[in-house]
């Protein structure tokens, strides 16, 4: 809960100095930088659902890999639709506020579901990788 | 919408489908098929057709792979296939090469990708783009086809959602002739996925609710709000159990109330006639809705005619999912 | 507006609403559904039967929904071909009806008759609704809401009629898919979907190729749906596993809808010039319905099961019509037309002699036909007379029409296409009398077997039948003008 | 009461007596009673028609079936002859029937008589159907009602005779009949009959041909050689049934109709332009030689009848063929003639079946000595049907052969010459063992049929004797026709 106050005073700021250019570029930094580590994180997911050797060890890397990517992907398309605005009514700042709630949505989704899958494995006895076994 | 995607999306959807079929274990093939649902909704907002997409997504995405899911618990997971001997597979290959050919040949002199002369954009469509927002003030220029222009076709949409439910609901039920044979889904009581859907559910319920008002001005409408709200109730049946499910909503309920989305539906087109007007002329309505003149009473009822479509779908969805899940009995099950 | 031309949108309106009604009652007040479903049957069959006499009178009617302009809003537009065909759409499922409130007890599970009920209307308003439309989506619609209904009817029947259906199901979506397909390239090329402005600009674009590919998908995704020979492998599946209360419905009426809809392309979309002059497949599709009458029969022959017989002689009728529509000549056109309106009552009576011999007699081979004879009167009364018009013996209407077929089909000079209809009427002679020699040459079982006396709600809908069998053949004369109005003025 | 209330009185009074016998069906005595008044009256009916001042042209039509096609009905000369032939004999049938049912005690009589009243309420519309439709329906009403009758005895071979019976006419009628009409309706637009034919002589002759040949063989009763099998398969009806259905009604509405054909339909003066009598001539004299030489060595009595009934029959196509008024004369009144003769031989063949339980003429050694009357009877019969003095055959085979003199058809004179020789070599032998042979197995004592199996038999052979002597009752009205020439 906390993150989305940060994040509201956070826009309230940007919305109010929109126009300096400093601000400006700081935002170019900021996007940028999301949307950097959002792809990075990606692609560590996917290595790491294809190298892991069983099934639990999958899962950890696919569930956290995934949430924190998306959410960054995300901060960046609402930072970006902040900028690209022209006009910035109430409209666009409402529409940056939506991308946030869809944030908060995955945030708690994303994990409760990988919990969902791993205790239906577990619950399944499937029995996790010891150091010198074959993948499985 | 960059060429580049355009391609290198139908290109997976391509490989989607064709692993889809090719997988023998069923669930992997769901899945697969629930992606590639979900390819063909970015294609849809590429080709700018954004409510198709939100559906495709709601519905092809979303719900049907909960069904397939369901069926499968009560059906087996492996395919029992027996490979097609010669003669059908090489009539089959005929049969396709055959459509695929016809297709291409179809396409030859089509008018190229939205230019102005071709009669498909200078016909009907003009028409629509110039003057739906004067007549009936709904910027969102699919509902207003959706639900005023061809209501009639909406309107008997509606009523194959609600055959749906009606035959899955009575092919499943189970008359107590036949032996019960055992589920093998048992519901589950973990704390966590409780308090984190019970805690979702609202916001879902929310969303759809803004979705199915929202159909005027932003993509959706009732059948994509149906199917979100239905969604959360599936959800609130997969966290919790059946019996909590239907104390929210019985079934005798859920059927009356598809029954009623249907009637709110073919009803409100039905008062104009009475008036004196054709059916589906929500300009009738004016005399009844006080202070609206013509126009606003079209919007106003094509809200109506929303809100119907939702009622029908919502139960629509739920209707199917309990069917499937308890195989008929809707005691136990996922 | 007047209650007269409010008249389509009763003939559709009643049976969609007597349908939600229904669907109410059957989990509020089981009891009143069928009566209900009584009352809106009859209202629905006065309000085609007025619809077909002002038609008459004053000519074709039109009727917008929500009262757009016909290209921008879905337009019914009623001329002679569909308000007889809602006539006998009406007809035909009023007698059904009659029948199906008491094989539904025999059938299907009590605690289902409501939503059976529901979908049985269901089912009645997309027929109507086919029927009727002047628009080319909408009838796709329409279409879906038939398959649907009829999938969830026929497969009410048990284990095996859930598996047939299932093929049925599966063909039938992709025939009604490629429907669409067929539509799509043609809205594709002229923006439009009514089918009057389909008529208007189709003449300028008659040699793209789209709309030869938009011709073959169409008429092949009603070739599926109609079951003509290559692709009619469904039809018997599904009709002998069926519960024969919905059988009596949708036998009559499921195959010959999609008929009506490839005349209504014919002559109405498409034009006569294209189909019979620009496309010269005109031998093709006759030696393709000799085929089918051919097979129809022979098959017929093999099967002893009553009921595959019927579906096979059903693949055989089909080849009649649309044989005498690919003729061309204004005789066998108007005959084909008139064939379908005999056909529809034929099979209906067929099934429900099935019924009532399944019911009573608890078989369905050739020798519960000879106890049949003995203890069945209404029944084996039926029985003669329907296959008196399927052989085509003068009082009964299958006469006339295959009078004319063969009259039309000598003008044009297709030879075989007459061997075939007189093979067939041979062979169908064969199968009644196999049935009538089960009764009369066998040796009377022991305890000489009481009459049963057969239920009126049976009974009444057979003489009903019976009797408009013969009632169309007296009264051929009439139907002739009627029908030879129908037909466009290029192939008169 | 106009001619054509009598016209429609001669096809309903049947049914009605149908019905009636239906009424009595429990009370054989009543039942019979009805059948003979039926009988009557019909004949009252059909008597009132039967003289020449009456016979013009007119039709009544019913009911408009199609654009220029309608029930219709109208009477000239051939149908009141038909029609009388047909509506005496049954009277003589009936009292003949009630013997011979009560003789070998029948089940379910009842529905034997109804069915043969229908049969002959069909006839009567044969008889008075003014165009080829109405022909039609009630030709395939004839075949249905006597498909009862011909299985009336319901077991194994009963069925099989049925079965031929059903094969043959109604695989003849609905394959060939009923396209060959409606092609004619297709080229001319109609389907009445006038003497000057409707057939466009330009047409092309070799589909013309076609036609005829569909005709001829379409109308299966009239037993033209390689379709007849039927006529001795229905021997296993009851003799009533095989009398009057296969001597004298069902096969002469085979004729009756190729009569019409060819007068009606053809015309006689476009059959000589193009050469079609021959064809008829050819098929029937082909018919009329083998089928007498396969009737000499039959055995059974009644299948010898049925074989000398198919050459008897192609006789009058070949007389009607000659298109010669003699020849057309002689054609019509050989129906008459022959059916007088013919149902003699059947009542004889019948009453001895129904005395001595005999079928083989093998068995038939000195029962002239047991059987005195019924024999002459057959004698007096077989005299007629070989065409000798003293009986009414001789005088339409003697037209016949002067009409094929007129038309200078030398082998048909030769033809009527050997097929009446050929009868005479299958009837005498018969006669012969019968009288001067000493039966096998020593049974003394005259042992007659019946009384009611006796008369009948006594009553045809008297009249065909009386037919002999004036003719000329029946020639004045065959003038109507064979005048138009």
């Amino acid at each position: 809960m906390a993150i989305n106050v940060l994040a509201v005073i956070l826009f309230a700021i940007i919305s109010q100095t929109i126009h300096h250019p400093t601000v400006q570029l700081i935002l170019n930094i900021l996007i940028m930088a999301s949307l950097g580590l959002g792809l990075f994180f990606f692609f560590a997911t996917s290595v790491g659902v294809l190298r892991f050797p069983d099934f639990f060890t999958r899962l950890h890397a696919a569930g956290k890999g995934d949430t924190l990517s998306t959410i960054l992907i995300l901060l960046a398309c609402s930072l970006f639709s902040l900028k690209s605005a022209k006009t910035l009514d109430q409209t666009t700042i409402l529409a940056a506020i939506k991308i946030l709630l869809i944030i908060n949505f995955i945030f708690i989704g994303s994990p409760t579901a990988t919990h969902a899958l791993i205790e239906a494995g577990y619950n399944s006895e499937i029995d996790p990788w010891e150091n010198n076994a074959t993948r499985n | 919408m960059l060429l580049g995607i355009e391609t290198l999306l139908l290109i997976l959807v391509l490989i989607l489908a064709v692993v889809s079929l090719w997988i023998r274990d069923l669930m992997s093939s769901v899945v697969v098929f629930g992606a590639y649902s979900f390819l063909m909704c970015l294609i849809w907002t590429g080709m700018g057709a954004v409510d198709v997409a939100f559906t495709e997504a709601a519905v092809g995405a979303g719900v049907s792979t909960v069904f397939f899911v369901a069926v499968l618990f009560n059906t087996t997971r492996r395919i029992q296939f027996n490979p097609l001997d010669l003669s059908a597979k090489i009539f089959s290959a005929i049969l396709c090469i055959g459509t695929g050919y016809l297709l291409m040949l179809g396409l030859s002199d089509l008018p190229s990708w939205g230019d102005p002369q071709a009669l498909v954009n200078t016909n009907v469509s003009k028409y629509y783009i110039e003057s739906a927002y004067k007549q009936t003030k709904v910027p969102n220029l699919v509902t207003a086809v959706l639900a005023d222009y061809r209501a009639f076709d909406t309107m008997f949409e509606t009523c194959v959602v609600f055959i749906a439910v009606l035959g899955i609901f009575m092919l499943l039920k189970k008359d107590g002739r036949e032996p019960l044979k055992e589920t093998s889904a048992k519901a589950n009581d973990n704390l966590i996925i409780r308090v984190a859907s019970r805690f979702m559910v609202p916001f879902i319920q929310l969303f759809g609710l803004y979705v199915v008002a929202h159909g005027h001005y932003s993509p959706g409408g009732g059948f994509q709000g149906g199917v979100i709200l239905g969604a959360s109730l599936i959800l609130v049946a997969m966290a919790f159990n059946i019996e909590f499910v239907k104390q929210l909503l019985s079934i005798k309920r859920m059927l009356l109330l598809a029954v009623i989305g249907v009637i709110i539906f073919a009803g409100w087109g039905l008062v104009p006639v009475f008036l004196g007007q054709s059916f589906l002329d929500y300009s009738a309505w004016a005399a009844l809705l006080p202070g609206t003149g013509e126009i606003m009473a079209r919007s106003h009822s094509m809200l109506a005619v929303e809100i119907g479509v939702a009622i029908t779908v919502m139960c629509g969805m739920y209707g199917i999912y309990m069917s499937l899940v308890s195989d008929g009995r809707f005691d136990k099950g996922l | 507006m007047s209650m007269i031309n409010q008249l389509p949108f009763y003939v559709v309106g009643i049976p969609l609403f007597t349908a939600l009604i229904i669907g109410v009652l059957a989990i509020v007040q089981p009891k009143l559904v069928r009566l209900t479903g009584l009352v809106g049957i009859i209202s629905g069959a006065y309000a085609s039967l007025t619809l077909f006499l002002t038609v008459q009178q004053s000519g074709t009617k039109y009727y917008t929904f929500g009262n757009w302009p016909a290209p921008y809003g879905i337009e019914y537009s009623v001329d002679t071909l569909n308000a007889l065909m809602i006539l006998l759409i009406y007809a035909v499922s009023l007698l059904a009806y009659v029948y199906s409130l008491r094989s539904v007890i025999i059938e299907i599970p009590s605690n289902k008759h409501g939503y059976y009920y529901t979908l049985y209307f269901l089912l009645i308003t997309g027929l109507i609704g086919i029927t009727i439309t002047g628009d080319a989506f909408n009838l796709y619609v329409l279409y879906e809401i038939c398959a649907l209904s009829s999938y969830a009817l026929l497969a009410s029947g048990g284990k095996r009629a859930t598996l047939a259906t299932f093929y049925y199901l599966l063909i039938g979506t992709v025939g009604a898919c490629f429907y669409l397909i067929g539509v799509a390239y043609l809205f594709i090329k002229t923006g439009t979907l009514n089918m009057g402005q389909l008529f208007e600009h189709i003449p300028s674009i008659y040699f793209t190729s789209s709309i030869l590919v938009a011709f073959i998908f169409i008429n092949v995704g009603l070739f599926i749906k109609m079951a003509l020979f290559p692709l009619h492998g469904w039809l018997p599946n599904v009709y002998t596993k069926a519960p024969i209360s919905t059988t009596c419905l949708l036998a009559p009426l499921g195959t010959k809808l999609s008929i009506y809809i490839l005349i209504r392309f014919y002559f109405h979309v498409f034009g006569p010039e294209y189909v019979f002059q620009v496309l010269n497949i005109q031998p093709f599709m006759v030696w393709l319905a000799t085929l089918a009458i051919i097979v129809g029969s022979v098959y017929a022959i093999f099967h002893t099961n009553y009921r595959s017989t019927i579906a096979f002689i059903i693949v055989a009728e089909i080849g009649y019509i649309i044989g005498g529509l690919w003729i061309g000549h204004p005789d066998s056109i108007a005959a084909s037309i008139y064939h379908i309106l005999a056909d529809s009552l034929m099979t209906l009576s067929l099934f429900m002699i099935a019924g009532t011999v399944l019911f009573y007699l608890k078989s369905e081979k050739t020798s519960a036909f000879a106890l049949t004879f003995r203890q069945l009167r209404i029944t084996s009364i039926s029985l003669v007379v329907v296959f008196a018009s399927i052989v085509g013996i003068p009082p009964t209407s299958g006469f006339f029409s295959k009078m004319y077929l063969i009259k039309g089909a000598f003008a044009m000079g297709h030879y075989q296409f007459i061997v075939a209809l007189l093979f067939s009427s041979l062979a169908s002679l064969f199968i009644f009398f196999r049935l009538f020699e089960a009764y009369f040459y066998s040796k009377p079982p022991e305890p000489a077997p009481s009459i049963i006396k057969e239920d009126r709600l049976f009974t009444l809908p057979m003489i009903g039948v019976s009797t408009g069998i013969i009632l169309l053949g007296v009264t051929f004369n009439y139907w002739f003008s009627v029908i030879s109005r129908i037909i466009p003025v290029g192939l008169r | 009461m106009t001619n054509f209330t009598t016209i429609l009185l001669t096809i309903c009074i049947p049914i009605i007596g149908a019905f009636m016998i239906y009424l009595f069906g429990k009370k054989p005595n009543q039942r019979e009673a009805a059948s003979f008044a039926t009988a009557f009256v019909l004949f009252g009916c059909v008597l009132k028609l039967f003289n020449p001042g009456k016979i013009n042209g007119q039709t009544l039509q019913l009911i408009e079936l199609f654009p220029g096609v309608s029930i219709s009905f109208f009477y000239d000369h051939l149908s009141v002859v038909f029609a009388f032939v047909a509506s005496s004999l049954w009277i003589v049938t009936t009292l003949y029937s009630i013997g011979y049912m009560r003789g070998t005690n029948e089940r379910n009589q009842t529905r034997f008589y109804m069915c043969f009243a229908l049969a002959l309420s069909a006839t009567m519309g044969v008889a008075f159907s003014a165009n080829l439709l109405t022909l039609y329906i009630f030709y395939e009403l004839l075949s249905i009602s006597t498909y009862a009758l011909v299985g009336h005895q319901q077991n194994a071979d009963a069925q099989f005779g049925a079965r031929k019976y059903l094969i043959y006419l109604f695989g003849g009628s609905i394959g060939l009949a009923l396209p060959a009409m409606i092609i004619i309706y297709q080229i001319t637009g109609t389907l009445d009959f006038n003497y000057s034919g409707i057939v466009p002589a330009y047409f092309n002759p070799t589909m013309l041909l076609a036609l005829l040949l569909m005709f001829l063989y379409g109308f299966g009763k009239a037993g033209l050689m390689p379709f007849h099998a039927w006529l001795p398969g229905a021997m296993v009806a009851p003799t009533p049934v095989s009398s009057l259905l296969h001597a004298v009604a069902v096969v002469k509405v085979g004729v009756f109709s190729i009569i019409r054909v060819l007068t009606g339909i053809y015309g006689v003066d476009l059959m000589q332009s193009l050469k079609f009598n021959g064809v008829v001539c050819g098929i029937a004299a082909f018919t009329v030689i083998t089928a007498s030489l396969i009737a000499l060595y039959q055995d059974n009595l009644k299948r010898l009848l049925a074989f000398s009934t198919i050459g008897q029959l192609a006789y009058i196509i070949m007389g009607v063929g000659l298109a010669s008024s003699l020849g057309v004369t002689g054609g019509i009144l050989h129906i008459v003639m022959h059916a007088f003769g013919k149902i003699t031989l059947f009542f004889c063949a019948g009453a001895i079946y129904v005395t001595t339980k005999k079928k083989y003429i093998s068995e038939m050694d000195g029962i002239g000595k047991q059987m005195p009357i019924t024999l002459s009877a057959f004698f007096i019969g077989a005299l007629s049907v070989t065409g000798l003095p003293p009986t009414g055959g001789f005088i339409s085979k003697w037209m016949m052969l002067q009409g094929a003199m007129d038309a200078n058809l030398t082998i048909i004179m030769i033809v009527y010459l050997v097929s009446s020789l050929l009868n005479a070599c299958y009837f005498f032998p018969i006669i012969y063992k019968a009288f001067f042979k000493d039966p096998a197995t020593e049974s003394h004592g005259i042992k007659e049929a019946p009384l009611n199996c006796l008369i009948p038999p006594m009553i045809t052979a008297a009249c065909s004797i009386l037919l002999f002597f004036n003719y000329r009752i029946f020639t004045t009205i065959i003038h109507g026709v064979t005048g138009g020439l």
